[in-house]
């Protein structure tokens, strides 16, 4: 069955509210401003309004009281809309939700799933364009899932709010809900934490998260017809936890790799893999390894500016010819 | 005095329509905001104004632009991303500043602009002249950061006017107390800054007059010492405003439509009744201060600016991609 | 009930003397806060809780906890970090919870308890039973997560009551209506919540009546579905909190104190005026409800079974170092 | 003159009042519960009285309130108070202060200074005890000022509130007001950006920062006397600007690197340094790099759980010997 990135996420959060009562939404602009993806939500909304709250634009008290729902058995969503605005409530995310379980002894838990458009989606400009999935890689407890395919919105979707104990940062991305993949009846899943090997090669490992994946695949693509070159593309799917070791497997085969993250280059995922090569996998590194990563800099309005810094297929491509030395 | 309010007020309204054509045409990329319908306030406030004061906006920040005196030329190539706008292109539609005119910063989310504005009314009181205007949404009243921010003006008794405009009243409801957004909910909005000792007050957005009078007086209470006041300008949502993407509704607003016109779109002859031009203008008409063949001309002009400032825009090239890595350190 | 109210408040206030001691004997190690002086207050509230309702605290809580039924010797043990705590000495002071009383996880963030109180009435509602209580402090008021909460609670009608527990009230001042803490702006604290439609209403933390009177009222109309409520409980600071480390001027209380006594300190005699108590110790003995005799038994068992506590805690090992990397993930 | 840290921090806020009256104080606590040191701010709060504001507990509003200021012509620093609590002010300082100047095309800027007392101070348990340099670091347009000696505390901070033109966080920490410094009148700086070669060494490369920078000190001579092995230390000082060059040349000497940081392993200070040198840095390598940091684990009140995730001097002296081969 083909089905979209937003086909997915909806069919996880309709599945979700049937499967269980303790399922509830807090908001419902999952999809941003596509008014097409939202017309997916619309029977979600008709049957489970019960389970849907009205939002003032209060993140910090919504995140909050997610949280707070979560810990006393519900098994709530938020939707945080665009990805900037978590930073509103991070005072909720980062120091209550990582940190219950923990500071409980054990004793509390916070099944609670933070859902956001991140990302750089064209017009976003400063304000509406973060991606935080390096940011909160800093705050262990929180689960952060950033799926690159339509499969796995659905199925890490559907793991937060049915399955997961713990809190989760659910990063979704305005250029993906368009994407299509086959979502197989029956075929096996990897587990969550888990990296997919999302093509499998010889030469050089891309490692990508979120919209980083299909640009990367279309760069692996691009790199064997145009190139001759065999790219391995490792598919993150989740940040925390992190896949190191299919990393450094992929990794020790190739002995070569490109990072594709849209994350600023200074302390992005990028690094942190980067990081784990220099150390766990340096012997396998037949080259230096190559971040492609958005600069440091504010993202601007201006298309061509905002092009300028965006992580693409080209660039993935040119990091790889890079690594390779050609 | 009243012909240069009436040429604001086109002014910002014949801008608006460009920018929705473009946006049709698939020059404007992204989302953006009109202030069809609220233009009032802006020519109102910003004409008690002096160059010394700083004045805080959101994304709805157009009006509020044209009303401080900025070039709707470089507003245009800004909101097209082209290099001739203030910013060269960075800041977009969502975040138009013009710091020589006391704009020096636009921030995009809801509420956020509010403790930037205290400090800027702390900046003026330190120094000793000027004061701090912040236009914001109704929606603001439900962030944290509104609350704050009223807080700290209490506490620290700084020159700021808050300036809510709520532009979700029904018409019917635009003069009296009760509150009608979205999900705040206090009584009368005014409730929450009379709670922390800021004097509030509620004005009538389609009323030009009542406009002037008050925020004459507000802001000579705020400029003299008298510390923070919040005014609550009731306005009624524009229907071109009601959709995501704003539309034009009946076409581009037709000066006849105050001369006794009737617009064909049902939703606009509604709305007519709250559009504050349209009540202006009638009432110019009637005092005999201002008749049809003036008000034509100025807007002729109006329109003709505005056609230009389009041709400005689209002229000005795109910047370099290089400029990506300027400005981000000063 | 009044020798168990007795029992409740002399337990803490012992509780809270042990605390100060082993910290003044550098076993309490970092910052800590005790609840002497405003015992009546969690005694009264959570006397009217069931099994069934959450309360969420501060920093403040061991008086919360106690009254919840948590046990002194798991509280000691994880205030001085030690295995045999709540939390095996992950909490400490600042964190205390005890999920199986209904207090699944303490804050030690201004304000920040309170939207998750908000969400745990959310589920109350959702499930049909119980109800949320959250107690915090004065300064709580200036946060923007209090206004949020405060707002999403009135706004979904959820079943929750505020304990605002406002210590900085000087004793003349306790039953009147101006508020006087800190650095909020209001005339009232009320004001703020009264303002967003929460029911609103102060009471005298002094006064063991009053307080149940205001409790009992209070969690039945939030228990009956009537939406959230707010109470300010007016109560005078103790003087050992003053300092930014607890000390206890004049010594450990002394019960004398409550039958004609009076404390070499200075401080401690202005304040016996306000301590609930002492008022209630006399209330009840100039009632004949409860003679002296009595109260020196029942202080007698919660002076041994505090002692016992900091005993069980001190012979509590530390957890071993790998216990650090358990509980990151459930 | 030898001087602590709390002394530098003193003297540089007395002399910064002194020197420009655009200086603002929005709050006064920067010693946070240290008594002694707090004395030693007694004289600017006596006499710049009126530069002090009040300050309610509303980190947002009040984070909000100094950029404000700052962008209409004044220098306010804001004392946040614990490092943890910048999470509540987080959207001011992260999507304001740091995109304004950008946004604005240059228009305008805001030299605002927000510090804090971040770090693991014995006792702050998992809310109180947030390092949060490395998630800074993905915000372009905020320096991040991480000083780890007492002359570098005078001179940072009197550099961001006198000369600095964009918003810094100047990171402090409870655990280093105490240390002392010769601040020799006259000596060579190095400019704002620069790391500082704080002992030269032969074998071995250690990178570190704030209060790893006397842990690491210790460690480096401990190393010397026990072990006969030569450690450089390298003080980055600042985290962005991040002098990449400074540890390249000291890695390209040594062959060999230790990144002594005290945030989170994952994400952290070291996984940027660590991702440098996988990239920059790799034919220099002669062992793979190793971060002492803490390990991925919210931080527990009870002492030695504390102690267990702290980076000591034992601890990077460990990981040197291990990269060292030994
Ligand atoms: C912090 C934050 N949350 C959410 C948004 C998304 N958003 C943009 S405009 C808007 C509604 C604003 O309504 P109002 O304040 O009444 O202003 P209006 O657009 O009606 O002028 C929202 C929720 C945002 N920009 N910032
Ligand atoms: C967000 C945040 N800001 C600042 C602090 C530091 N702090 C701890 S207690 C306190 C004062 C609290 O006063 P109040 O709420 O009246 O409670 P009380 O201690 O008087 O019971 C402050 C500012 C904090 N813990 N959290
Ligand atoms: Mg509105
Ligand atoms: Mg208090």
């Amino acid at each position: 069955m083909k089905i979209s990135f937003a086909e997915g996420l909806a069919k996880a959060i309709h599945e979700s509210l049937e499967a269980d009562a303790r399922v509830v939404l807090i908001g419902s602009g999952f999809m941003g401003l596509n008014m097409a993806a939202r017309k997916l939500l619309e029977p979600s909304v008709q049957k489970f309004s019960d389970r849907m709250l009205v939002t003032p634009v209060s993140e910090l008290g919504l995140c909050g009281a997610a949280i707070g729902a979560a810990v006393c058995g519900q098994r709530p969503v938020v939707d945080i809309g665009t990805g900037s605005f978590i930073f509103q409530a991070f005072a909720q995310i980062v120091n209550e939700a990582a940190n219950i379980h923990y500071m409980s002894g054990g004793q509390t838990s916070a099944p609670v799933t933070f859902y956001c458009l991140a990302g750089i989606r064209g017009g976003g400009a400063a304000q509406h364009s973060h991606r935080m999935q390096a940011m909160l890689g800093q705050v262990p407890g929180l689960q952060i899932l950033a799926p690159g395919s339509a499969e796995d919105a659905y199925h890490l979707m559907k793991w937060a709010l049915l399955e997961s104990r713990n809190p989760s940062v659910f990063i979704s991305h305005s250029l993906l809900l368009a994407e299509t993949a086959d979502l197989a009846p029956g075929a096996a899943v990897p587990p969550v934490g888990k990296a997919r090997i999302r093509r499998p090669g010889r030469d050089v490992s891309i490692i990508a998260n979120s919209i980083t994946v299909p640009r990367a695949l279309a760069a692996a693509e691009a790199l064997e017809r145009e190139h001759g070159v065999s790219a391995e593309l490792v598919d993150l799917r989740t940040i925390a936890p992190l896949d190191r070791e299919t990393v450094l497997q992929s990794v020790a085969k190739t002995g070569r790799a490109v990072i594709a993250d849209e994350c600023h280059r200074s302390f992005g995922v990028a690094a942190e893999i980067a990081a784990t090569l220099a150390e766990e996998g340096l012997a396998q590194l037949k080259a230096p390894v190559c971040r492609v990563a958005v600069p440091d800099v504010p993202i601007p309005f201006s298309p061509p500016l905002e092009t300028e810094l965006t992580v693409t297929k080209e660039k993935i491509v040119a990091g790889a010819l890079k690594v390779l030395g050609r | 005095m009243h012909a240069k309010r009436v040429t604001a007020m086109l002014r910002m309204r014949r801008f608006e329509e460009q920018c929705v054509e473009l946006s049709k045409a698939g020059q404007l990329l992204g989302h953006y905001h009109v202030y069809i319908g609220q233009e009032a306030t802006a020519v109102s406030a910003c004409a008690a104004l002096t160059a010394d004061d700083f004045v805080f906006s959101t994304w709805r920040n157009h009006g509020h632009l044209l009303a401080k005196g900025a070039s709707p030329q470089k507003m245009m190539a800004e909101i097209l991303g082209r290099s001739g706008g203030y910013a060269g292109g960075k800041s977009g539609t969502l975040h138009l500043a013009v710091r020589e005119l006391g704009v020096p910063t636009t921030s995009a989310l809801v509420g956020a602009s509010l403790p930037l504005a205290i400090g800027s009314a702390l900046a003026c009181k330190r120094r000793g002249s000027g004061i701090a205007l912040a236009f914001f949404g109704d929606a603001g009243l439900e962030e944290g950061a509104f609350y704050e921010a009223t807080l700290l003006a209490s506490v620290w008794r700084v020159p700021i006017l808050f300036v809510c405009e709520n532009n979700s009243i029904p018409p019917e409801q635009r003069k009296r107390g009760q509150y009608t957004s979205s999900t705040l909910p206090a009584a009368r909005l005014l409730d929450v800054p009379l709670a922390l000792k800021v004097p509030a007050e509620a004005v009538d957005g389609a009323d030009m007059d009542a406009l002037d009078e008050c925020f004459n007086r507000l802001i000579g209470e705020v400029r003299s010492g008298g510390g923070p006041r919040f005014v609550e300008v009731r306005c009624t949502r524009w229907p071109g405003n009601i959709m995501t993407w704003p539309e034009l509704p009946g076409g581009a607003w037709q000066l006849a439509w105050a001369f006794g016109a009737k617009p064909e779109n049902a939703q606009i002859v509604d709305w007519l009744a709250s559009d504050p031009l349209v009540l202006y203008l009638r009432k110019l008409a009637a005092a005999g201060a201002l008749d049809r063949s003036q008000v034509e001309a100025i807007d002729q002009r109006a329109r003709t600016e505005m056609a230009d400032a389009v041709r400005f825009a689209l002229a000005s090239p795109y910047p370099a991609p290089a400029e990506a890595y300027r400005h981000v350190w000063a």
